[in-house]
């Protein structure tokens, strides 16, 4: 019954798929929700079962791959860590689905558009219950699939098709390295099943893998290949070019894939390899500070963002840096708890967005918003919650997540707990400068968008509204709700098995009596970050204009997002066109052909011509031909014997 | 009286009844009427040739063809001592005249659709060019059994002569004329070398019959003028089969010679030479074979690979045939360089398929008609699979089975060759061999795609019923040799035992 | 099974078929559409036979089942023996599913000549099926060159502008590398003394000769599969040859240069195949890398998924060589996906080549909206191509790369590398073709009838039924390659 | 110490340089004269000088053999056919001369291995066929060669008539021209009975 | 005479096998010169092939004298039987190009080249 969870929305996808033109969109609404609610409902009674009745099994549902020593199946892994996460795909996923039979009302193929929905919820499930590598990849790279096909949902628009290729390649640069990560794996350990893994991680501690002659230690580079694969996914700093340019599918998708769930899912694997990564210390060390710095990366880069989405996009890349800097100081159960906050307030402000959008049909800039205070009141207000609980203001969710990891970051007493810190702590300024910044954009002050589009102008339905109320409480309530059993004492025996924390590892467990002025510091910084957004944007509107212009380099770089885009695109796609055709011209025409078949035959023929020369037709020559191979045959006999 | 006929029969029968009826056909043909005389003595000795060969198959049975104990009257004796010397006709022997008389008899039944067209009849139709054909081919069987100098020059000698006067038969065609002058100042080289060669060999030897030259160059080391003498002798047959150094007259011969007679040339005349170098090679020279086995190496890799090169610009299939054959000499002259029994039944099983095969192209080749008047332009097959598709299928069975390839007969054919070769560790020989084949591959393919590729022309015709009977049993023949090739292999087996007297 | 010959009956019942159609009389029309159906129904009988011969076949059984052997050329030992075992099943039941397929796209698209591209096609099935059914050497060589020339034939008539450059190419290329393997199968021949694939297995060679006679091999293996730098003829040869032509190029020939390193190479010369696998492995990672690349830039579809088809055998010799069981059977695996994939890619090709007439991805924008079946069909394909799990592609690679691990790190890095780059040009095909806006309605775009759908379908199933669930075909591969690693071992 | 010379060892060495020297001269007169004509006749003196060694040698039967055949009838036959067809003096012009010393060097090269074979070979073949001279020939060199033609070699000798009709058949059908109108006797006709011709018995009394 | 002439003649003196076939070697390669050197006539190749064919039977005779046995006449009693059926059939083609070319100079034989 258990397997029903991932099966219901991938047979949802499948009637809706595979029937898509005879279907309505009102059937295709229907069957997807109905199908995604009922999962729901199923995820959340595990939930409950596990998180009480502490039920933790195995189901095989049938064999994949079985050569040998090479035993992998279709299984799904029960234990906490995987029931919270399909308890958060699938409510997210559900909530999604209804808003978008509001958002994507009017649109040419529904029906396909909610399909993918199903078939991305199917994938995400798939990964989440995985029991081995494999399948776990096979969820990983479906994924990949789901969004490249969500993000290039409106084909026609080219930026739309290209957008969503770049997600899949930059995705695919990731399971390059999730791909090696499986192969090292199986090299050392002889299995993928975690299990198994977890058991022999002992044996395998002291050998080491030799590439191009210098030495590795084995459990370090299966960990730092695996979180290659994590960071593709999870749009770290280095591979998160493809996150921006996402926003160029339907605002659902952002919300769903782009917030919740999919970027989430690299997290989701390192919190489940937490067995494996707690060997490698240097590897936990590369995972802190690269999550330290995609968090301020992105912070610094939202701020200049004029579109509304992309600031949101910027927003969530950092928000996973926070989450993976917590993973980087073995607070998995800080990530987890982060990452569920974040599932809500995130979506909620997605999805809010999506109703602005929505209102003003299609418009995106934050320069051509403003003044919706008065006409869309209900969003306004959510947008407010959202943006609370993101910049970390004490009752909303975000405060207690994104708290608990600076202190622990503070509490690791490592020099990379510190620098975490320090950057987590600018990040958490910066946060609320931006969302701020957002908020006053785009409602306050007078509309600067033309008469045409006021007249449309209308306040979300209730059928986008609902899931937006829903979304809200749980921004508002999963901070303290969840806060014991995820990190605070009870969390031990929430996690049971699912988590292993090495017992040297104590950064999350002194987080709770960090010292005072460390807990107080983020909360300081969000209100002064909150008071600086209202001062720039509120107040001196002409600030903000005035510090581009002074501070114009700066502002160019963070626009051009540190350049790291246009530098990707000459270092990659440009030399690799170039090599390509190096290689296709040069290789294949000139040398290759120009040696082989063609030089040869070539060579034949003119020898060919020759040797018909050769024949004169005079008689003198023959005899002259007759008597030299005489000479040289009688020569050869006489040399013989001399 | 029966004993001493059939002493007779088993040492120069084919040779006695053949000149016997030459000689009868030759009044015959004088005395007929100018018109039907010369298709009469055609049929005739078509007739006499098939007939000769099957008593000679008929006669291997015979117990006293195998272990040769004649009765010792007195007669009976004096005859075997008169001509055993010279001439002895041994399952060796009795391979190369079958092989000899069947492809003469099917070069003059493809020729007479040529000889009788306007263009050539008035000087080639008359029946003194079968008369001269039936006379070298009773040269030919002397030079297969010749067992001593003489024998073997003047077998030659014969041979020689009547092909220069076919090659030289269109009287009034200047190239025919050339190509028989040409051959004929060539030939009459050769024979002079043959001749010294013999001097020297008899010099050193003291005698001139194969068994004590091989005694001879057996005891002691060898003298070099039996060395000298042998590689003049080579050379001389060298030249016969137009190995590379030596190749030059085939070209120029091929092409101005008729028709009817190139395909004599290329087909009875080749065997009778091979079949007189692999008799020589054995009976005489064995024991000197690492004496002869680099020369014949290096005359095989020159003729394979020039002969290859050279056919590529080819567009007269004459000159084409002429070429090609210098390649498959250089493969043949590979199985005589590994001088082992294998390597010879290796080239003998060669030679019949290759044989089969030019007969069928020549079929082709004199059949074919461009506006009525005979063509040999290689172009003017393009496009035959539309206007004549049975006898384009056909020809590229042919054209496949000659480059080797392996659902034919010719792929078995190279595959003993090379594998003799490796056997005796000849490997960069047959290295060499399958370049060439590749090459040769590619001329022979176009003459395909030349078929089924091109555009038809509507003028070009293929006349001659019976040209096309032998190119399809031709056709046939090479796929059943495929299929099972096991008969041929015991016929040259058993024919190279006699020869190693193993 | 009772006595009944079956292996001879499926390689000789289309060679029957063909000469059945040069039976055929009457006039032009009718006795175009009487050869196309009875090649259909030759075609269609055949693949049942291997579908038989599939269900009757014995997972457990060691060695070659269905083996028959009788007498050839007594003198040197030659037999006509035929046997089928794990490894060469798939290719058989491929050979005939790709036959029947090729039938039926070529259905409308051949106008000329029908009677002939027929008979050719039946012909060219049953040499192939010899090929992998022999298991005497010089009859798998018989077939294995016999296949040159059909294949020959149809790209030479029915192919495009350089149909000829192309044809002799392909044909001269494969025939030199063929005739080196010749040396090395006569001298395997002579030494080993015996022409069957089970005694040579047992006889030991001398480590310096294998590395000789692996060499003969490798020519005309490498030619064929074709490993990078003897690749040159393939793009030329996929991009004149008709689409079914193209279809049986990719789906047959190539494999028998993998099938033949598994036949040869591996189980008769272990030790030359130890001793050369680090230059195959820095061949195939090449390979995969130089060809995806070069696949980036081309601007004619056909030519494209040629490259492509170069990269995928770049995984299967990498896995070949890599001397462990997991890569053995995803090598294989890769054989079987490619020959799938690459043919329903060319089929897809020539859908759009018989209504565009023309290969140039510059010509396609947006063709989604005229032909959304079509588009979602190829999408597939391409996931497939490019390895998705769930699709049979999957299954290949990482089994290939689990064990090219093992054997070289190296080469697995750059291995995985192809996945990227094998993304990328598909990608990158695919947006250029059907994403985009475009006004104007091209009239010819008309989506997929029923006969190109059944097609396309029938394609779709293996693929994703090997992806999703591979065992049977596993179980089946695995017990083969056992002996060949067996021998391996030093 | 030197061994002294027969008489006859004198005159026989004298004699042989003699012609041999002939010889060669006229070989090579044959090779380099313009004039074919000239050419015919040096080639006629060469085959008498070696008609003379044959005999001298004791090969008698051949030597005039040789006269009668070679000078009889083949050095008629030349002067026959250089008379017929009128053969203009064809001045080799200086373009031809280039190649003449790469033909002598090859010619030297065949002749030094001649040598090197006469030098090292004919010494050591003498000794090995040193074998008692055999008793002298009773009979005289004629008959004793015609004893073995007919018994040894008689199979050989019937394959040389064949060849010699063979040249005979070539020549007539290659170069025989049916001339018209020229008178040409046919004896069938002449002794054909004619109707009009015939012996009448006329009655004696009647009249013609 | 004196002692160096005795002893020249030494050398030379006893004519034995060495000088004849030393002569027919002469005669033989004077023959190949004549074949390949002169650009003028045919005629004088047919010429040169008698030498040739000459220069073999005296070489025969020469063996046969030496080793005393026949067989050698016998051979060069043929060779004189083949050499004149060659030459007739020699100059039967000869007058057959003639009749078509008009010339028999060496190098207007050159219609069939290539």
């Amino acid at each position: 019954m258990l397997a029903a969870i991932p099966l219901l929305p991938l047979f949802a996808a499948l009637i809706v798929g595979l029937s898509s033109r005879r279907i309505g969109d009102a059937l295709a609404l229907f069957v997807t929700c109905l199908f995604m609610l009922v999962a729901t409902v199923i995820a959340l009674q595990l939930c409950f079962s596990v998180v009480v009745q502490d039920t933790e099994k195995t189901i095989v549902l049938a064999p994949w791959f079985s050569l040998g020593s090479f035993e992998v199946a279709w299984a799904m892994r029960i234990d906490t860590l995987s029931a919270v996460m399909m308890a958060v795909v699938c409510l997210v996923s559900t909530l999604v689905h209804i808003y978008s039979a509001g958002y994507m009302r009017g649109d040419a193929s529904l029906p396909r558009f909610m399909a993918y929905l199903s078939l991305f919820t199917f994938f995400m499930l798939a990964l989440v219950s995985a029991d081995n590598l494999l399948q776990m990849f096979f969820g990983w790279e479906g994924v990949g699939l789901a969004s490249y096909l969500l993000i290039g949902y409106w084909h026609h628009k080219e930026s739309a098709a290209r957008a969503g290729v770049k997600a899949f390649l930059v995705n695919r640069i990731g399971d390059f390295g999730f791909v090696l990560g499986i192969c090292a794996t199986y090299a050392m350990f002889d299995t993928l099943v975690f299990s198994e893994i977890f058991a022999r991680v002992p044996e395998v501690l002291g050998r080491e893998f030799s590439v191009f002659g210098w030495k590795i230690e084995a459990v370090t580079a299966i960990c730092l290949l695996l979180f290659a694969g994590a960071m593709g996914k999870s749009a770290q700093l280095g591979l998160h070019i493809w996150l921006p340019d996402a926003m160029e599918g339907p605002t659902p998708v952002s919300a769903l894939i782009h917030a919740a769930t999919m970027v989430t899912a690299g997290v989701f694997m390192l919190c489940r390899m937490s067995g494996l990564f707690e060997y490698s210390e240097d590897a936990l060390a590369i995972i802190t500070c690269l999550g330290a710095a995609t968090a301020l990366f992105a912070a610094t880069v939202a701020v200049v963002q004029n579109d509304l989405k992309r600031v949101i996009a910027y927003s969530t890349c950092s928000q996973l840096g926070y989450m993976i800097l917590a993973v980087g100081l073995s607070a998995y159960g800080a990530a987890m708890f982060h990452l569920t906050t974040h599932a809500f307030f995130k979506a909620l402000l997605f999805l809010a967005a999506g109703s602005l959008i929505h209102a003003l049909s299609g418009e995106q800039d934050m320069r051509k918003m403003g003044g919706l205070r008065a006409m869309v009141p209900l969003t306004y207000l959510l947008f407010w919650v959202g943006v609370l609980a993101l910049a970390g203001i004490p009752i909303l969710s975000g405060f207690y997540s994104k708290d608990i990891i600076i202190e622990a970051a503070w509490t690791s007493h490592t020099i990379v707990g510190l620098f975490a810190f320090v950057l987590a702590n600018l990040g958490v300024f910066l946060t609320a400068c931006y969302s701020t910044r957002m908020l006053v954009m785009s409602f306050h002050h007078s509309p600067r968008f033309d008469e045409k589009v006021m007249t449309h102008v209308h306040e979300a339905p209730p059928v986008m509204s609902i899931p937006l109320l829903l979304l809200a409480c749980g921004a508002i309530g999963s901070g303290f709700l969840l806060k014991e059993m995820f990190v605070g004492n009870g969390s031990e025996a929430f996690w049971g098995g699912s988590l292993f924390v090495e017992d040297y590892h104590t950064a999350l467990l002194d987080a709770h009596h960090a010292p005072r002025w460390v807990k107080s510091l983020p909360l300081f910084l969000a209100v002064l970050g909150i008071a600086f957004g209202l001062l720039c944007y509120q107040i001196f509107t002409t600030l903000p204009a005035r510090l581009a212009r002074f501070f114009r380099p700066l502002y160019r770089f963070l626009c051009e997002q540190w350049y790291i885009d246009a530098l990707y695109r000459l270092l990659f796609v440009k030399s690799a066109f170039a090599l390509a055709r190096l290689l296709w011209q040069g290789g294949d025409m000139k040398t290759i052909d120009a040696f082989g078949p063609d030089g040869f035959s070539a060579v034949v023929r003119w020898l060919g011509g020759r040797f018909r020369l050769l024949q004169s037709g005079y008689v003198y020559h023959y005899v002259f031909a007759v008597v030299t191979g005489v000479v040289l045959l009688g020569a050869f006999a006489v040399i013989r014997n001399l | 009286m029966s004993e001493v006929l059939a002493a007779l029969w088993f040492s120069l029968g084919v040779e006695l009844v053949l000149a016997c009826a030459t000689l009868l056909l030759l009044l015959l043909g004088l005395l007929l009427p100018e018109r039907n005389s010369a298709r009469l003595v055609c049929y005739l000795s078509i007739l006499l040739l098939v007939a000769l060969a099957a008593l000679l198959l008929w006669s291997r049975q015979d117990w006293r063809f195998s272990n040769e104990s004649f009765s010792s009257e007195p007669a009976v004796t004096a005859v075997a001592s008169l001509i055993d010397r010279h001439f002895r006709l041994d399952a060796f022997a009795l391979f190369g005249k079958v092989l000899i008389l069947l492809t003469t008899a099917c070069v003059l039944v493809i020729g007479q659709v040529f000889v009788r067209h306007e263009a050539v009849s008035k000087s080639l139709y008359r029946f003194e060019y079968v008369i001269v054909v039936l006379l070298a081919t009773l040269g030919m069987c002397l030079m297969v059994s010749a067992q001593s100098l003489l024998a073997l020059y003047v077998g030659l000698e014969l041979q020689s002569l009547a092909l220069y006067i076919c090659a030289a038969f269109q009287r009034d065609n200047l190239r025919s004329s050339e190509a028989g002058l040409k051959y004929f100042m060539l030939g009459a080289l050769s024979s002079a070398l043959l001749l010294f060669g013999c001097s020297l060999l008899y010099g050193s030897v003291g005698a001139i019959d194969f068994a004590s030259i091989s005694s001879a160059s057996l005891s002691g080391e060898s003298s070099l003028m039996l060395q000298v003498g042998m590689v003049l002798t080579l050379s001389a047959i060298a030249f016969k089969i137009s190995a590379v150094p030596f190749h030059m007259w085939t070209p120029d011969v091929y092409e101005g010679a008729p028709s009817s007679t190139v395909a004599f040339l290329a087909t009875a005349a080749k065997v009778a030479a091979l079949a007189l170098l692999m008799r020589l090679l054995v009976e005489a020279f064995l024991p000197l074979s690492e004496a002869w086995q680099p020369i014949l190496a290096l005359l095989a890799l020159a003729s394979m690979l020039l002969g290859a090169l050279a056919t590529l610009p080819q567009s007269n299939l004459k000159r084409f045939v002429a070429y090609s054959a210098i390649t498959h000499i250089g493969i043949l002259l590979i199985g005589f360089a590994t001088a082992t029994p294998e390597g010879m039944r290796a080239v003998l099983f060669y030679l019949s398929i290759y044989m089969t095969m030019t007969l069928g192209l020549f079929a082709v080749l004199l059949a074919m008609r461009n506006a009525g008047q005979p063509s040999e332009r290689l172009y003017d097959l393009s496009g035959l699979s539309h206007t004549d598709p049975k006898a384009a299928l056909a020809l590229s069975v042919l054209m496949f089975s000659m480059a080797g390839l392996p659902p034919f007969a010719g792929f078995f054919a190279k595959f003993y060759i090379f594998l003799e070769a490796l056997r005796s560790d000849l490997a960069w020989l047959a290295l060499c061999g399958v370049v060439a084949s590749v090459v040769s591959a590619f001329y022979y393919i176009r003459i395909v795609k030349v078929m089924y590729f091109d555009e038809p022309q509507e003028q070009v015709t293929l006349r001659g019923r019976s040209n096309r009977w032998i190119l399809y049993g031709a056709a046939v023949a090479v796929v059943v040799l495929t299929l099972s090739p096991s008969w041929l292999l015991q016929q040259s087996e058993q024919a190279v035992r006699v020869l190693f007297a193993l | 099974m009772n006595d009944w010959p079956l292996l001879s009956t499926i390689i000789f019942l289309p060679l029957l078929g063909a000469l059945l159609l040069t039976l055929i009389r009457g006039q032009d029309k009718d006795v175009a559409l009487a050869a196309k159906a009875t090649a259909l129904w030759v075609a269609m009988s055949t693949f049942l036979l291997t579908l038989v011969l599939w269900y009757a076949f014995d997972p457990r059984q060691e060695g070659f089942q269905f083996a028959e052997s009788s007498v050839w050329i007594a003198e040197s030992g030659i037999g006509y023996r035929v046997g089928v075992d794990g490894i060469s099943l798939f290719f058989v039941v491929l050979a005939s599913f790709l036959t029947v397929l090729c039938i039926l796209a070529s259905w409308r698209s051949v106008a000329k000549r029908v009677r002939d591209f027929m008979a050719a096609f039946l012909v060219l099935e049953s040499l192939s099926l010899g090929a992998f059914l022999a298991t005497d050497t010089v009859l798998f060589y018989l077939f294995f060159e016999g296949v040159l020339l059909p294949m020959f034939y149809i790209i030479g008539v029915w192919g495009g502008e350089r149909r000829i450059y192309a044809a002799f190419k392909f044909f001269l290329y494969t025939l030199l590398g063929s005739l080196l393997m010749l040396l090395s199968i006569l001298s395997l021949t002579w030494i080993g003394g015996t022409t069957s694939f089970s005694e040579l297995m047992q006889t030991e060679f001398s480590p310096a000769l294998q590395k000789i006679l692996w060499l003969g091999f490798f020519a005309s293996f490498a030619v064929k599969t074709p490993m990078w730098p003897f690749h040159t003829w393939l793009p030329d040869a996929h991009v004149e040859a008709p689409t079914a032509g193209s279809v049986m190029l990719a789906g047959l020939l190539l494999k028998m240069g993998g099938y033949g390193f598994l036949r040869f190479c591996l189980p008769i010369l272990p030790d030359a195949s130890q001793f050369y696998a680090p230059l195959v492995f820095v061949l195939s990672a090449i390979a995969v890398v130089y060809a995806s690349l070069v696949a980036l830039v081309q601007t004619d579809i056909k030519k494209l998924i040629a490259y492509s088809s170069v990269a995928h055998m770049g995984f299967v010799t990498a896995g070949l060589f890599a001397d462990n069981a997991q890569a053995l059977s995803g090598a294989v695996m890769q054989m079987i996906s490619h020959g799938l994939v690459s043919a329903a890619l060319f089929l897809c090709v020539g859908i759009l080549y018989e209504r565009a007439k023309t290969r140039d991805i510059g010509a396609f924008r947006a063709v989604v909206q005229p032909m959304p079946v079509y588009a979602r069909l190829t999408m597939v394909f391409m996931l497939a191509s490019i390895g998705l799990p769930g699709t049979s592609g999957f299954v290949g690679e990482i089994l290939t790369l689990l064990g090219v691990f093992r054997a070289s790190p190296a080469t697995a890095w750059v291995l995985a590398l192809g996945m990227i780059l094998g993304a990328g040009y598909m990608l990158h095909l695919y947006r250029r073709v059907f994403f985009g806006a475009s006004e104007a309605k091209p009239a010819a775009l008309y989506d997929l009838h029923l006969r190109e759908n059944v097609i396309l379908t029938s394609l779709v199933l293996p693929v994703l039924w090997i992806g999703l669930y591979p065992m049977p075909f596993l179980r089946i591969v695995a017990l083969p390659l056992a002996p060949i690693l067996g021998a391996a071992a030093p | 110490m030197l061994v002294p010379f027969s008489p006859f060892q004198l005159t026989e060495g004298l004699v042989f340089f003699a012609f041999a020297t002939a010889i060669t001269l006229c070989a090579l007169g044959v090779v380099v004269v313009r004039n074919p004509v000239h050419a015919v006749l040096l080639m006629v003196a060469a085959f008498f000088s070696s008609a003379a060694l044959f005999v001298m040698q004791g090969a008698e039967f051949l030597g005039l053999l040789l006269i009668i055949v070679y000078v009889g009838a083949i050095a008629v036959l030349f002067l026959f056919v250089v008379m017929m067809l009128d053969i203009r003096f064809v001045v080799t012009t200086r373009s031809r001369r280039k190649h003449v010393p790469l033909a002598v060097v090859v010619a030297g090269l065949l002749l030094a291995e001649f040598a090197a074979v006469v030098m090292l070979d004919t010494t050591r073949s003498q000794q090995q066929v040193a074998k008692p001279s055999p008793p002298r020939p009773l009979l005289d060199n004629t008959t004793e060669l015609g004893l073995l033609v007919y018994s040894d070699y008689l199979v050989i000798f019937e394959i040389a008539g064949l060849l010699l009709l063979l040249a005979m058949l070539g020549a007539i059908v290659l170069t025989h021209r049916k001339r018209e109108g020229v008178a040409r006797q046919n004896i069938a006709e002449q002794l054909d009975r004619k109707e009009k011709a015939r012996l009448v018995k006329v009655d004696s009394k009647g009249g013609v | 005479m004196s002692e160096s002439v005795s002893s020249a003649l030494q050398t030379f003196l006893p004519v034995g096998l060495p000088h004849y076939v030393l002569l027919s070697s002469a005669l033989f390669v004077i023959g190949m010169l004549g074949l390949f050197l002169n650009r003028r006539h045919v005629i004088v190749v047919l010429m040169a092939i008698e030498l040739l064919f000459l220069a073999a039977s005296m070489n025969f005779i020469a063996f046969s004298t030496a080793t005393g046995d026949l067989t050698g006449q016998v051979f060069a009693l043929f060779i004189l039987a083949t050499a004149a059926a060659e030459v007739t059939v020699g100059l039967a083609i000869l007058v057959v190009y003639y009749r078509n070319r008009a010339s028999i100079a060496i190098d207007d034989i050159s219609a069939l080249k290539g």
